[in-house]
């Protein structure tokens, strides 16, 4: 066990919340923790942002014709919700909020390798993301979020470059957020805790870590070639000046296939944690599980062609692309029915973090196994571009990445505030986000599959009953966000006061009192034991 | 930020460290993978450049015979000397020897200064010779004569390439300069010894990358095709 | 980090290399040798990156994982290029000639 | 067409096997999906917890069972990947014979050409069974001529041909929509195809506007932008004689070999000099900005039906 020592202060104790006070201690701090939680009101921020872009669109789309507003600004709607959700609350979602919190404390360090870095990576965040509010309110973009070119480069007058320069910027803050991440796990690991004893978040935030380093680079030069592109007419994407338009695309996929994956492995390391806990069962197949997320990372990286199968890319390359992107399926899958025999034997308990990790592994299920339809060519053909991509990768980003952020939130919330949200209203927020989810995304599978095209402000009317039950749905859907909103924050308050272990789960995070202290632990844990060794003495180790 | 009494020992252990070694690996592994970042941000344009030069050959060969590949050469051998006395800081540093650690300080950012006043002088040259993509392009005469049988509207797509490649070098190169200059005030005040000069290092390796690329730029943009 | 200290013998003469390597590729440039002097270029401009990364940089006395992390980097830059060159290779590969040659006139009522 | 159908119509020669390969994906889909609630519900009640004490012994793995689900899937990937690519390559290309017709996108319509020269906006009619093979470009950005009935579905490049076919099976209308989004109006770049009986197609065509086929409209283009000074016909002009070209091997000055098909003859009108047909100067000028997307495919279809003329005199540039 570890030697970290707990006194039993329970209530005045010294903690990171408690240490300073005023905004200059929270603006200027060093301390990861506190500025996971900057994180996580900038990107809660955002997510009520994109969120009701969002609503106002399912509402337009109610009517055949369009309900609500003028063509144009449905188009600026479904862009800004794409930027938005992707580049200011799905990529940092996890990694900078959860990945911030917890990296130090399970490799049972004082903080990340770099503070300075990761305080600068939250500015960076910042103003990426004030440039994007500044081109909503300035009129908005009209791109979509892939920003294909030539229309983004040379047709729309819309904020192109403001936005252009917001995701620029943002993505250095990915990068540094990645670079601290894999250096602290690399070299401040806690004396006895090697490679294989790390809990397999540590794996996810490693695994996810590599993509941010490698793939975002690309993306931002991309970007800058766009932003050129766009401010002088060099022609490098224009067709008119003998550019080649695809090849935006090659390059922008490079980088925004891989993201998917920096948005879902977290999710996946969350919910090994959070299975482990509540089944009291060390991970089946631990090794596999981690390997799998560094065989995602890498294999990810090879299949950015499968978005542009009707493209005019080459037919051959395109083959390549489906090979390997039915090859990315397997660790996926691999990783499902692990998850699901660490349930056997195990004694499962139901509190609200493992419904929603329960719940990631029903809908990633269904979105993984959609992905099989978009990977092979021929169906691609006739789904590609239509709702049926929206509702895969709805079932992947907000069924997979969101269900794992939310279960996460809800499984180190009392480590992180110090106390405890009422269990029944979590339980039922989980429920009403499992139904309203499903009721907004499937109906989209079938309107796919029928041939409504995506990024339509209006359609035919054959297309409205499915289109009006997704828009019911996504009003059960929207108040079920509300409800963790309301009791968390309620909680911070009045919740009753967290334990330092309240699930008993391990893991060193849970070693240290709740919230943590500045220093994290009063003194360095020296690990002796595997991950997740929740059986009885006799049975542990090995 | 709070620092416990143990940790306070030396000036420059950050309170996440156990020690000085822990910190020296972190920095370095970090400044790696910082420059994993860097190959990939460039080689976005690589690759770009690698697509546009396969397709319009004759047009990059006609756009690389307007450089002037005897500045490019002297400059390479400019660049490359100042990474030689980046090095040679880097071990003054190491051996605790302030005098040439300065000295070789100065010496690498006066070469990066060179470098970059050459390069200027052959902008301005692109500026003369009307082949600036879009803000200045309106080739004449010998340089005219010399672009067309690759077809100009590609030859613009070179210059495009040797625009921003060139630049984004630049910029990395100035970037450089100014941390030698922050590096030149540290060490000034005696800020390094044996036992502590990370930064030196760090810098140096960034310094050495930025060498890299423009040991790959020189051929592919000067030397395309050949000039027999 | 903690590397030895390197003579200065040693990087004065990585320098010449480094100076007569690009008076080399300078002057393969002015011998006609077709598409070898691409290759050529390429070839010297690589050569004289190690010199730098092993020499200058100290890659020589590094950790495996400075090593393995870099060689990283240069692969994943050579997969985008490969893979992306690769669609731009093949993209014409359809329209091959038998399959135009072939094609029956539009037939006009 | 009801107001909740579960599945689009299937009006072409490939749609049906496509929707094969569709419904195996549900079924793998449901199954898999299925299998995995269904074990999790199992577990959740089998398993839950009885005391809060409980703790369970610990379970390494099973390499066995590791080994067989990933083979299982793989296998199962490796079916879909060959059937899959079998199909799609075996639709990638039109069949020999097919129809041959021009379309161009621009926003927010839909521009056809038939080689006839009867033209239509965001309509399409083609001959019941009788494969059509689409030439497609676009004036301004990328769009993408989708036909859910069709099954097809392909993206329309500026500055640059992509092609698609389809052989219709049914009479009726079917939609016609751009799948790429292309700017405000993206929604209404919407048309219809409509499937008639042979005999009522060559009705329509001869009903149509009786305009110029697009052969002879090209042929007007040609003659008045002055390419018959330098293309003279017997190969003794400046450029290369265009008799008997189109489809033909063309040696390049570079060495290579290229194929003068669509996007050759396309090219070197707008970038006369990417590639220099042997023993020719790139001495033509570009055409760029002179010719309309449609004049060009007009010419295009001229320089088609040139090549099909007769087997050429001597010309510089054959092998």
């Amino acid at each position: 066990m570890s030697t970290a020592t707990l006194e039993p202060r329970v209530h005045a104790q010294r903690n990171y919340l408690n240490d300073d006070y005023g905004w200059k201690s929270w603006l200027f701090t060093l301390d990861h923790k506190r500025i996971a939680l900057l994180y996580l009101v900038s990107i809660t921020f955002f997510f009520v942002i994109g969120g009701s872009f969002a609503v106002l669109m399912r509402i337009h789309l109610v009517e055949p014709g369009g309900a609500l507003v003028q063509p144009e600004t449905y188009n600026k709607l479904f862009t800004l919700h794409g930027i938005v959700m992707i580049f200011f609350f799905l990529i940092p979602s996890i990694p900078a909020v959860l990945g911030n919190f917890l990296v130090p404390l399970m490799v049972g360090a004082r903080d990340l390798a770099f503070p300075r870095l990761n305080l600068l990576s939250w500015y960076i965040y910042i103003v990426g993301g004030l440039f994007t509010l500044y081109s909503a309110i300035a009129g908005g973009v009209d791109t979509g979020w892939t920003f294909y070119t030539p229309y983004s480069s040379t047709y729309s007058n819309t904020q192109v470059t403001a936005v252009a320069i917001g995701v620029f910027i943002t993505g250095f803050s990915s990068i540094l957020t990645g670079l601290n991440f894999i250096v602290t796990i690399h070299k401040m690991r806690a004396p006895g805790l090697t490679w294989f004893r790390m809990p397999l978040f540590l794996w996810a935030m490693y695994a996810t870590s590599i993509i941010m380093v490698l793939g975002t680079p690309v993306l931002a030069i991309t970007i800058f070639l766009l932003a050129l592109e766009h401010l002088f007419h060099v022609g490098i994407f224009s067709p008119a000046l003998g550019g080649d338009p695809l090849l935006f695309q090659h390059l922008f996929w490079f980088y925004s296939h891989p993201a998917v994956y920096i948005m879902i492995l977290p999710a996946m390391g969350v919910v090994s944690e959070i299975i482990a806990c509540f089944a009291r069962k060390r991970i089946f197949g631990y090794k596999i599980v981690a390997f799998s997320s560094v065989a995602i990372a890498v294999l990810g990286f090879l299949v950015w062609g499968h978005h542009m199968f009707v493209t005019g890319q080459s037919v051959y390359a395109g083959l390549i692309f489906s090979l390997l992107s039915f090859l990315v399926a397997i660790p996926s899958a691999i990783k499902v029915f692990n998850w699901t025999s660490t349930l056997y034997k195990g004694s499962i308990s139901y509190e609200a973090p493992m419904l929603y990790a329960l719940g990631f592994i029903g809908l990633f299920t269904m979105g993984g196994l959609t992905g099989l339809f978009l990977a092979s060519l021929a169906t691609d053909v006739h789904l590609n571009g239509t709702y049926f991509i929206v509702a895969h990768f709805h079932y992947i980003m907000v069924g997979g990445a969101v269900m794992g952020y939310l279960g996460g939130i809800h499984f180190w919330w009392p480590k992180i505030s110090g106390r405890k949200y009422p269990n029944g209203w979590a339980a039922l927020a989980a429920a009403i986000i499992f139904i309203g989810f499903n009721l907004t995304f499937f109906p989209q599978f079938i309107l796919g599959y029928l041939g409504m095209p995506r990024r339509y402000a209006f359609y035919p009317a054959e297309f409205q009953v499915l289109n009006v039950m997704s828009s019911a749905g996504a009003t059960v859907l929207g108040v079920g966000y509300l409800i963790p909103l309301v009791y968390l924050i309620w909680s911070m308050r009045y919740g009753p006061i967290a334990e330092p272990n309240p699930w008993g789960a391990t893991g060193l995070e849970w070693k240290t009192s709740s919230p943590p202290p500045t220093e994290n632990f009063a003194e360095i844990p020296v690990v002796t034991e595997e991950a997740y060794a929740y059986a009885p003495e006799e049975a542990a180790g090995d | 930020m709070i620092e416990t009494e143990a940790q306070a020992q030396h000036a420059g252990l950050a309170h996440q460290f156990e020690d000085l070694e822990q910190q020296q690996d972190a920095d370095a592994l970090g400044i790696w993978i910082f420059l994993v970042t860097e190959i990939m941000f460039f080689g976005g344009l690589f690759a770009a450049y690698a697509i546009y030069r396969w397709l319009y050959f004759p047009a990059f060969q006609g756009g690389s015979h307007i450089l002037d590949i005897r500045l490019g050469a002297a400059n390479t051998i400019v660049l490359l000397a100042s990474s030689l006395t980046m090095a040679l800081a880097v071990r003054s540093a190491q051996a605790g020897h302030r005098r040439s650690l300065l000295l070789f300080l100065a010496a690498t950012v006066i070469l990066g200064g060179i470098f970059l006043g050459v390069k200027a002088v052959e902008y301005n040259q692109k500026f003369v010779e009307h082949v600036v993509p879009s803000l200045d392009w309106a080739p004449e005469g010998q340089t005219l004569a010399r672009l067309t049988p690759g077809g100009l509207e590609h030859a613009q797509i070179y210059f495009f390439f040797y625009f921003a490649m060139t630049g984004l070098h630049a910029l990395h190169m100035i970037i450089g300069v100014g941390l030698l200059l922050w590096l030149v005030l540290r060490a000034r005040k005696g800020d390094f010894n044996p036992h502590y000069f990370a930064p030196v290092e760090v810098v140096g390796l960034y310094w050495h990358f930025v060498d890299i690329v423009w040991i790959f730029l020189f051929p592919l943009l000067y030397l395309i095709g050949g000039r027999y | 980090m903690s590397q030895p200290i390197v003579s200065q013998k040693t990087y004065l003469l990585v320098f010449l290399g480094l100076v007569v390597l690009t008076i080399l590729t300078t002057g393969v440039a002015f011998i006609d040798l077709g598409p070898f002097n691409t290759v050529a270029a390429l070839a010297i401009a690589f050569t004289k990156m190690m010199l730098v990364i092993l020499f200058f940089m100290g890659v020589r006395h590094s950790s495996g994982l400075v090593r393995i992390i870099l060689v990283a980097g240069f692969f994943w830059l050579a997969l985008l290029i490969a893979f992306t060159t690769a669609d731009y290779r093949t993209r014409y590969w359809t329209s091959a000639p038998e399959s135009w040659s072939t094609t029956a006139p539009p037939t006009h009522p | 067409m009801q107001n909740l159908p579960f599945q689009p119509e299937q009006a072409s020669s490939i749609a049906r096997s496509v929707d094969q390969l569709y419904y195996f994906l549900t079924a793998i889909t449901l199954f898999f999906t299925a299998v995995i609630f269904l074990v999790i519900f199992y577990f959740m009640i089998k398993y839950r917890r009885r005391s809060p004490d409980e703790r369970p012994r610990a379970i390494e793995g099973s390499f066995p069972l590791e080994v067989l689900w990933t083979v299982i899937p793989t296998v199962i990937v490796a079916l879909i990947f060959v059937w899959s690519s079998v199909l799609y390559f075996r639709n990638s290309e039109a069949p020999k014979g097919s129809m041959e017709i021009f379309v161009t996108g621009r926003q927010w319509m839909w521009k056809v050409e038939h080689p006839e020269g009867q033209r239509e906006i965001n309509e399409l009619h083609v001959p019941l069974g009788r494969p059509v093979k689409l030439t497609m470009t676009s004036e301004d950005v990328i769009h993408d001529f989708f036909v859910p009935a069709f099954r097809v579905k392909k993206d329309v490049l500026p500055g640059r041909y992509t092609s698609l076919w389809f052989s219709a099976t049914k009479v009726g209308t079917f939609h016609l929509f751009c799948a790429q989004y292309c700017g405000a109006f993206h929604a209404g770049m919407i048309g219809s195809i409509i499937v008639q009986q042979p005999e009522e197609y060559e009705r329509w065509l001869a009903g149509g506007a009786p305009g110029e086929s697009m052969e002879q409209a090209g042929a007007k283009v040609f003659q008045a932008s002055g390419c018959p000074t330098c293309h003279l016909a017997d190969g003794t002009g400046l450029g290369p004689s265009l008799l008997g070209l189109y489809g033909q091997p063309v040696k390049l000055t570079t060495g290579e070999t290229v194929t003068a098909d669509d996007a050759y003859m396309r090219e070197s009108i707008l970038l006369p000099k990417a590639k220099i047909v042997l023993g020719y100067s790139p001495i033509m000028p570009s055409f760029q900005g002179q010719m309309t997307e449609e004049q060009l495919n007009n010419v295009v279809a001229y320089l088609r039906a040139l090549g099909k003329a007769q087997a050429k005199p001597k010309e510089a540039g054959k092998q």
